[in-house]
């Protein structure tokens, strides 16, 4: 039954004889002379993919552009975890896609994101669907097999950071995957070149009684300030809610709508009004005018006459 | 992305219409991946009727500008007159090659209307190699998402607000599809008797 | 890893700067003053290169202050940062850069308004709200995106910035130490305590 | 006399930028392309005279950057230059070399020779060891007759009577090999030309658009732009008009430059004058290029 | 192209060996594009192949019929394209073996996806547009980068001219950055008549030839509707008379066609 | 040269003023040139022509190869009165300058920039140390988009006016006083050809031939093509001496 799950329960696991469509792939794979395997170049994978192929933006000069996944964030609180990623895809300087899928619905209970190469993370993620058992596997089962099976390939080229979120027994859990081999368990995380930026926002108002409503707008907005400062994040942002009952998909918002106008109205935990600073801070002003009395203008000659160089005395030391 | 013509980022583009021209650029300022402002005007103004665009490394932009700003007023003072826009062309075209073993690293866009009142529209490369087209011109890290866009929006013979739509969908177009352009435009419609100034609303990611 | 911040509010500027002096793996020193008063409206930190930011930041400050002796009025601060800017985009074209990034905070008493310049090593100048030097930037620049107001009292200012430093203690994987802080308001620059 | 001009070294050249660009491009941050001219330019020798051909493409990359660049430069009445390579140093360099062949001309008092152009191209693009990126054929009629030149990047020069330079030197080398012949008629020569041309515009990607054609003869030039025009863009489909109100903005600002005169008729009483309206004021108000 | 090309032309012998390269990639030019309507699929691609400043030759088809239901355009390195396209049609041919029906085009998709994973390593240097008929006869295109992730969409441009062409469909086809005014309403995406698409289509091909070197020579347009005659009284996509905008039937696939399921109009494209 | 020397006192150098104001040596620059030929020239209601008595030293010089009106770029020429061997250097300096601006702004100089420039070289030699003042005065022909057509005087001194007519050398007094007559504003080329022939004859010596007078005329009828560009503008243009023949016939 789980062919997968028994092949990838220990680290050591082989690499996958994949193309188990159809149950064909002994004749298919004779063709291509490598079987049971994925075909290899002749010479080191990773050196070779990192010569033609431009995934992790080592080499961007490599005339394969593959996409890549930016901006993904989630967070567990009181109310369960909430999902929140952009949607761009970028090759190069080039937005090859606005609206990527970057929550893979692994199952009613389960979802993982995506980040690094795009195909990567669909096509393992998607992998784990097939896991079933007579009750929902444990999220922490199910990144450990996504973690060992990207560490089987460690060295090859692969390149993934995911998220894998879910409700299982233990309440809402949340773990990320890279395909360093990292796995982590945690209750914050922010994956992808927008992450920073993620994090300045959403550790700012994070906290574990968050209600749903300011969760949900607290990734978003998150999210919204990644697709603003980081250049390959953008488009629309696609928002879950992850609770007891499985997942929940809330809405997909235009980034350039939640720029001027925000999520719409009555949304709730959404203040009304654009999330953007221009927008926001419209009519506002920074001008302090004099009162009597005050100073306009400049008199730089007393500070010059009065003061030494700093650069000509010791500083005094501490 | 570590070509210092992109290092900034931003895109130009201009439009020949039916007694008028326009010019439009982004306003993002990047550092790489990072957008560090976006109120970063790209085009400038040389006389009544004639403006520059300039993309590329924004430290260059800045240079040039001042150095544009000191040949013209040099010009205006000796000349007694305001420069033409095909002349301004020529002058930003030797101010580059002059540097053609160290250059800077910006490509410039002129739009005008000369004192006859015809448009005239020109780029150059970033050692002033000219082009005079009859049609558009664009430069910028977008540019190539512009030939696209321009080249099938673009019609002859557009009055002002018909030239103001077809060059902002084809900017906001591109933009749309470039990473490093982006988060605001403006869109400046040169006519006989008015400069139309407008800031278009647009992507902010 | 060095890292800088520049907040504008209602009739003020902020500016401040880690005082983390490294190198290699060695911290030499935790109080280091990584700012420049020029005049007595602007203020200037700068990071970079190490023996580089010295050097730019005392030529700098030294023709600031000439030109204050000479003409009796300190140049404005949007005068001052395209001179520094040309400074620097002049030593680009030389065998010996300066590689510095400068923020420049100051208040403009003709028009009554404060003042923030970016630039770079590149001799990039920007005219902004709100800056971050440094990995900082990665950080913080979303923060500031969320919360800044340019109407912000001091106070609320100073919150803001507690906010960014508190976002890189989180975050960010050194510790940066405490900050150094200027404030540069009408009645001239002063320094504050966080 | 020089206040023209900037300064300037001897060359013309200004090497400031040199070493920044070396740093930058130390950090990684180097690297740029210049418009280029893939190209396909030609020259003969026919019965009368010399016959030119160029392409009318410029790329940048995969990119076309000008479908209708000129390409056959003018150095002097008699000589033109057809130049491939890097566009600003074909440009620059046959400027530069017009203008001496200028002064040259009203300081001898003669009819400029083709020889001493070459010998002028020749010399500036040695003494910069093919990092001027400009190959050029050189025709032209001179007291000595036809000449016909070719100019390498490098400053090697050929004296050949039919040439063919750029990318797509070597479709048009082909036509040339199996129709060129001695003291072909004019008609001839152009068509074998616009064939070579044609042949480089359809096989070479480098090479596109429009063939020009100069004929350059004893007493008389005749440039011929755009002689054929095999590519001109078919009509589009449909219009792409937008209707107004499309595209949104959030702030417009109009800068009027009529100025509002009042004129008044010499002798009759002037009314006091009325106060400027707004629009007016801003008439030029905006300091020249300073609006970021 | 895969074999061994001397990394250097040089006959002076130097210190340094001379690199004997295994080069397994080349780049072939020419672009795809496919938009899809409420019920049709138009699947796009110039004719040129082209290596460098070399046209290999002005006739090479890039988009290929796999049943009445799906088309499948190719882009990028040609050989790669070719072995790609025989293996998928062969996976195809034995679905119908097994099956006894067409691979329906959402199955197609995944498929495609994993056998472009399959080489994830040795990647095909391949994108591919998917466009066709979902089961339930609406139009799709998925599209596909060189290892397998792949998403559906409206409308996709790749190859070398995509970022030429992609704003411009982005413009004409989903109405990007175009608002409705109280004279004018902007329509609603994928609500386009098959001719008006067409059109675009064919601008945007001839748009991407004036200003891309390796666009030219050729375009072929593959249009996938419920045949005509497959409904009783003809309606939408499937009343539009090809055969006289000079569409033909299109050949190849598995399955014995139905007339007018899958056909294909040519244009001439600029050949400099 | 005693007390009572006067000016001639101070002519021991260029560039001290005598007490009287004056910079002795330009003066006697000036004498220089009103002791050369005889050139004038004449703006016509759209055009200008420039004109000047040619005459060789001595008849046994072949005068085919004497020239003084000069070409300096197609839309400019000078004529000169004075030192023919400082107009040389003049005129080499001016056709660079007009070359140098070309290379920059694509087009040549306007009359009024060309003639800044040379007035500045000639102005330099009256203020620098070890060199003399030009002995020359030029008449600059020329025209421009901005201006149309154009007559300047430039003086030894580096002083330049633009003029509607005017004379310098040997006769210009006569000449100046006989083209204020004859000027009105909007007198035609082929009449101000024949006026400057007019004038030139008052006071000529000798015959006045083919061989002996150049004129250069510049203005809409003497429309051509500029270098490459294809445009077409005013070009400076020295009349044959066939032209010249059939003029003075009339």
């Amino acid at each position: 039954m789980n062919s997968i799950l028994s092949r990838f329960s220990s680290t050591n696991a082989l690499p996958a004889n994949f193309d188990n469509e159809g149950g064909r792939q002994d004749f298919q794979d004779s063709i291509n002379g490598a079987p049971a395997q994925f075909d290899l170049p002749g010479t080191e994978p990773a050196r070779f993919l990192s010569q033609y192929t431009d995934v992790d933006s080592s080499n961007p000069a490599a005339r394969i552009k593959l996409q890549h996944g930016t901006t993904t964030l989630a967070f567990r609180y009181k109310g369960g975890i909430i999902v929140c990623v952009d949607s761009r895809a970028t090759a190069g300087s080039y937005i090859a896609s606005g609206t990527v899928k970057k929550v893979i619905e692994i199952n009613p209970y389960l979802l993982g994101t995506m980040a690094g190469g795009a195909a990567d993370c669909q096509y393992w993620e998607c992998r784990l669907h097939e896991l079933r058992n007579k009750e929902r596997i444990s999220v922490a089962a199910a990144s450990k097999y996504l973690s060992n099976i990207v560490y089987s390939y460690k060295g090859m080229g692969l390149s993934m950071g995911t998220m894998i979120c879910g409700w299982d027994k233990t309440g809402p859990a949340l773990f990320y995957v890279d395909s360093d081999g990292t796995r982590l368990k945690g209750d914050v995380f922010s994956v992808g070149s927008g992450s920073t930026f993620a994090y300045g926002v959403l550790d700012q108002g994070y906290h574990w009684d968050l209600t749903d409503a300011e969760a949900q707008e607290l990734g978003r907005r998150s999210i919204y300030a990644a697709t603003h400062r980081d250049a390959y994040s953008g488009n629309t942002i696609n928002l879950y809610h992850v609770k007891e009952e499985g997942w929940e998909f809330i809405a997909n918002y235009d980034a350039m709508n939640l720029h001027y106008d925000g999520p719409g109205d009555n949304v709730p935990g959404a203040p009304g009004g654009g999330y953007g600073w221009d927008v926001r801070t419209q009519g506002l002003s920074s001008k302090l005018e004099a009162t009597e009395g005050q100073q306009t203008s400049g008199q730089g000659g007393r500070f010059a006459d009065e003061q030494p160089l700093t650069a000509s005395v010791q500083p005094p030391q501490a | 992305m570590s070509d210092i013509t992109t290092l900034n980022g931003g895109s130009c583009i201009a439009f020949k219409g039916k007694n008028c021209v326009a010019i439009a650029c982004d306003l993002r300022l990047g550092n790489q991946a990072l957008t560090v402002a976006c109120n970063r005007d790209k085009v400038f103004k040389i006389t009544d009727k004639t403006y520059l665009g300039m993309t590329g490394l924004a430290s260059d932009v800045d240079t040039l500008r001042s150095a544009f700003r000191y040949r013209l007023n040099m010009y205006r003072m000796k000349e007694e007159r305001e420069i033409e826009p095909e002349t301004f062309a020529h002058l930003v075209s030797s101010t580059l090659y002059e540097k053609r073993f160290g250059p800077y690293f910006i490509e410039p866009i002129i739009a005008g209307l000369n004192s006859n009142n015809e448009p005239f529209i020109a780029a150059a490369d970033l050692i002033g190699c000219l082009n005079f087209a009859k049609d558009f011109v664009v430069t910028g890290t977008a540019s190539d998402k512009l030939f696209g866009m321009a080249e099938g929006l673009w019609e002859p013979d557009l009055g002002p607000e018909e030239l103001f739509e077809s060059i902002s969908q084809a900017l906001l177009g591109a933009l749309e599809r470039d990473a490093l352009s982006g988060w605001g435009a403006i869109v400046r419609v040169i006519t006989p008797d008015k400069v139309i100034e407008r800031t278009l609303q647009s992507r902010q990611d | 890893m060095e890292c800088s911040f520049g907040i504008t509010g209602k009739g003020y500027t902020i500016i401040a700067s880690d005082s983390n002096a490294a190198r290699s793996i060695v911290k030499m020193k935790t109080d280091e003053d990584k700012q420049k008063v020029l005049s007595d409206h602007l203020v200037m930190t700068y990071s970079g290169e190490s023996g580089d930011t010295l050097q730019f930041s005392e030529y700098i400050e030294r023709n600031l202050r000439l030109y204050g002796i000479r003409n009796h009025v300190e140049l404005r601060p949007r005068a001052a940062a395209s001179w520094i800017r040309a400074q620097i985009a002049d030593s680009l074209r030389t065998r010996n850069a300066y590689q510095v990034n400068l923020l420049l905070g100051g208040f403009d008493l003709p028009t009554s308004e404060p003042a923030l310049y970016w630039v770079d090593y590149l001799g990039t100048l920007a005219t902004v709200p709100f800056a971050a030097h440094g990995y900082g930037a990665f950080f913080a620049l979303s923060t500031l995106d969320r919360y800044h107001r340019p109407d912000m009292s001091l106070e609320e200012g100073l919150d803001l910035l507690r906010r960014c430093i508190n976002e890189l203690k989180t975050r960010f994987i050194v510790d940066l130490g405490t900050f150094k802080v200027r404030v540069v308001d009408r009645e001239g620059v002063r320094e504050v305590k966080l | 006399m020089t206040s023209v001009a900037p300064q300037k070294s001897k060359s013309g050249f200004d090497f400031s930028n040199y070493s920044r660009n070396h740093f930058l491009d130390g950090k990684g941050l180097g690297g740029f392309t210049a418009t280029s001219t893939g190209t396909t330019i030609v020259g003969l020798i026919y019965k009368d005279g010399i016959v030119l051909g160029a392409d009318t493409r410029a790329t940048e990359g995969p990119i076309v950057a000008d479908k209708n660049c000129e390409k056959i430069h003018y150095i002097s009445d008699n000589i033109r230059c057809c130049g491939a390579g890097t566009a600003a140093d074909t440009e620059f360099v046959t400027a530069l070399i017009s203008s001496n062949m200028q002064l040259h001309a009203l300081h001898t008092g003669r009819k400029p020779r083709v020889v001493t152009a070459m010998t002028m191209l020749k010399q500036r693009l040695f003494q910069y060891q093919g990092h001027i990126g400009a190959a050029l054929v050189l025709g032209g009629y001179d007291a000595t007759g036809p000449q016909l030149f070719t100019v390498a990047p490098h400053g090697s020069t050929d004296k050949l009577p039919y040439v063919t330079m750029g990318s797509g030197s070597l479709a048009a080398m082909a036509v040339f090999e199996s129709g060129w012949h001695k003291d072909m008629e004019q008609k001839e020569a152009v068509d074998l030309v616009v064939a070579a041309i044609s042949s480089g515009i359809f096989n070479d990607l480098g090479s596109g658009s429009n063939v020009d054609v100069c004929i350059i003869k004893k007493d008389s030039t005749e440039m011929l732009r755009n002689y054929v025009m095999p590519n001109e863009r078919a009509k589009k489909e449909q219009k792409y008009g937008f209707a107004k109100g499309t595209t949104r903005f959030t702030k417009e600002h109009i800068y009027s430059m009529i100025q509002k005169e009042d004129v008044f008729e010499v002798g009759s009483t002037a009314p006091t004058p009325a106060p400027l309206p707004a629009a007016a004021a801003g008439a030029g108000g905006e300091e020249t290029m300073d609006t970021s | 192209m895969l074999g061994l090309q001397p990394g250097s032309s040089t006959v002076v012998p130097t210190s340094a060996p001379v690199g004997h390269r295994f080069e397994p990639y080349d780049s072939n030019g020419g672009s795809i594009a496919a938009v899809c309507g409420k019920d049709f699929c138009i699947i796009a691609s110039d004719t040129r192949q082209s290596t460098g400043y070399s046209i290999q030759t002005r006739y090479k088809p890039k988009v290929f019929r796999l049943n009445d239901k799906a088309t499948l355009a190719t882009n990028g390195f040609a050989a790669d394209a070719e072995a790609m396209v025989s293996r998928i049609r062969q996976r195809l041919e034995w679905y119908r073996h097994s099956h006894g029906r067409s691979m329906p085009l959402h199955a197609i998709a995944r498929m495609i996806s994993t056998i472009l994973y399959g080489k994830r390593f040795f990647p095909y240097y391949v994108y591919n547009i998917l466009g066709g008929l979902d089961e339930e006869g609406k139009g799709a295109v998925y599209s596909f980068d060189p290892v397998g992730s792949y998403e559906r969409e409206f409308c996709r441009a790749a190859g070398a001219a995509q970022s030429l062409i992609q704003p411009f469909l982005d413009n004409q086809i989903m109405f990007k950055n175009q608002h409705s005014t109280p004279e004018h309403t902007v329509p609603k995406p994928g609500e386009m008549s098959l001719p008006d698409v067409l059109k675009i289509v064919m601008d945007s091909f001839t748009s991407a030839t004036e200003r891309h070197i390796e666009v030219g020579d050729g375009l072929e347009m593959f249009v996938v509707r419920t045949p005509p005659s497959a409904q009783g009284e003809a309606i939408g996509a499937a009343s539009v008379d090809l055969k006289a905008m000079g569409g033909v039937e299109a050949v190849g696939g598995e399955d014995e066609q139905e007339e007018g399921a899958v056909m294909v109009i040519r244009r001439e494209l600029k050949k400099d | 040269m005693s007390a009572g020397a006067g000016e001639s006192a101070y002519s021991f150098s260029l560039t001290t003023f005598s007490p009287s104001g004056k910079l002795v040596q330009i003066e006697h620059a000036l004498a220089a040139v009103s002791q050369g030929t005889t050139s004038l020239g004449i703006k016509a209601s759209n055009a200008i022509v420039i004109a000047t008595e040619k005459r060789a030293p001595s008849p046994l010089v072949d005068d085919t190869a004497l020239e003084k009106v000069s070409v300096i770029c197609p839309n400019i020429g000078i004529v000169y009165s004075g030192m023919g061997p400082d107009f040389r250097v003049l005129i080499a300096k001016a056709r660079k300058s007009a070359q140098a601006y070309w290379k920059i702004y694509g087009e040549y100089p306007p009359t009024r920039v060309l003639v800044q420039e040379i007035a500045t070289v000639m102005q330099e030699a009256t203020q620098s140390g070890g060199v003399r003042p030009f002995g020359v005065s030029l008449l600059v022909a020329g025209y421009d988009s901005a201006r149309g057509p154009s007559l300047y005087q430039v003086d030894p001194s580096g002083s330049y006016f633009m003029w509607k007519a005017s004379a310098i050398g040997k006769n210009m007094t006569n000449a100046k006083t006989f083209l204020e007559k004859r000027y009105n504003d909007d007198i035609s080329l082929e009449d101000a050809i024949h006026t400057a022939l007019l004038t030139l004859k008052e006071g000529f010596e000798g015959q006045m031939t083919e061989k002996t007078i150049e004129i250069g005329i510049i203005g809409t009828s003497t429309v051509g093509p500029v270098g490459g560009s294809g445009l077409k503008a005013p070009l400076f243009k020295k009349l044959t001496e066939a032209e010249i023949k059939d003029y003075l016939a009339l």
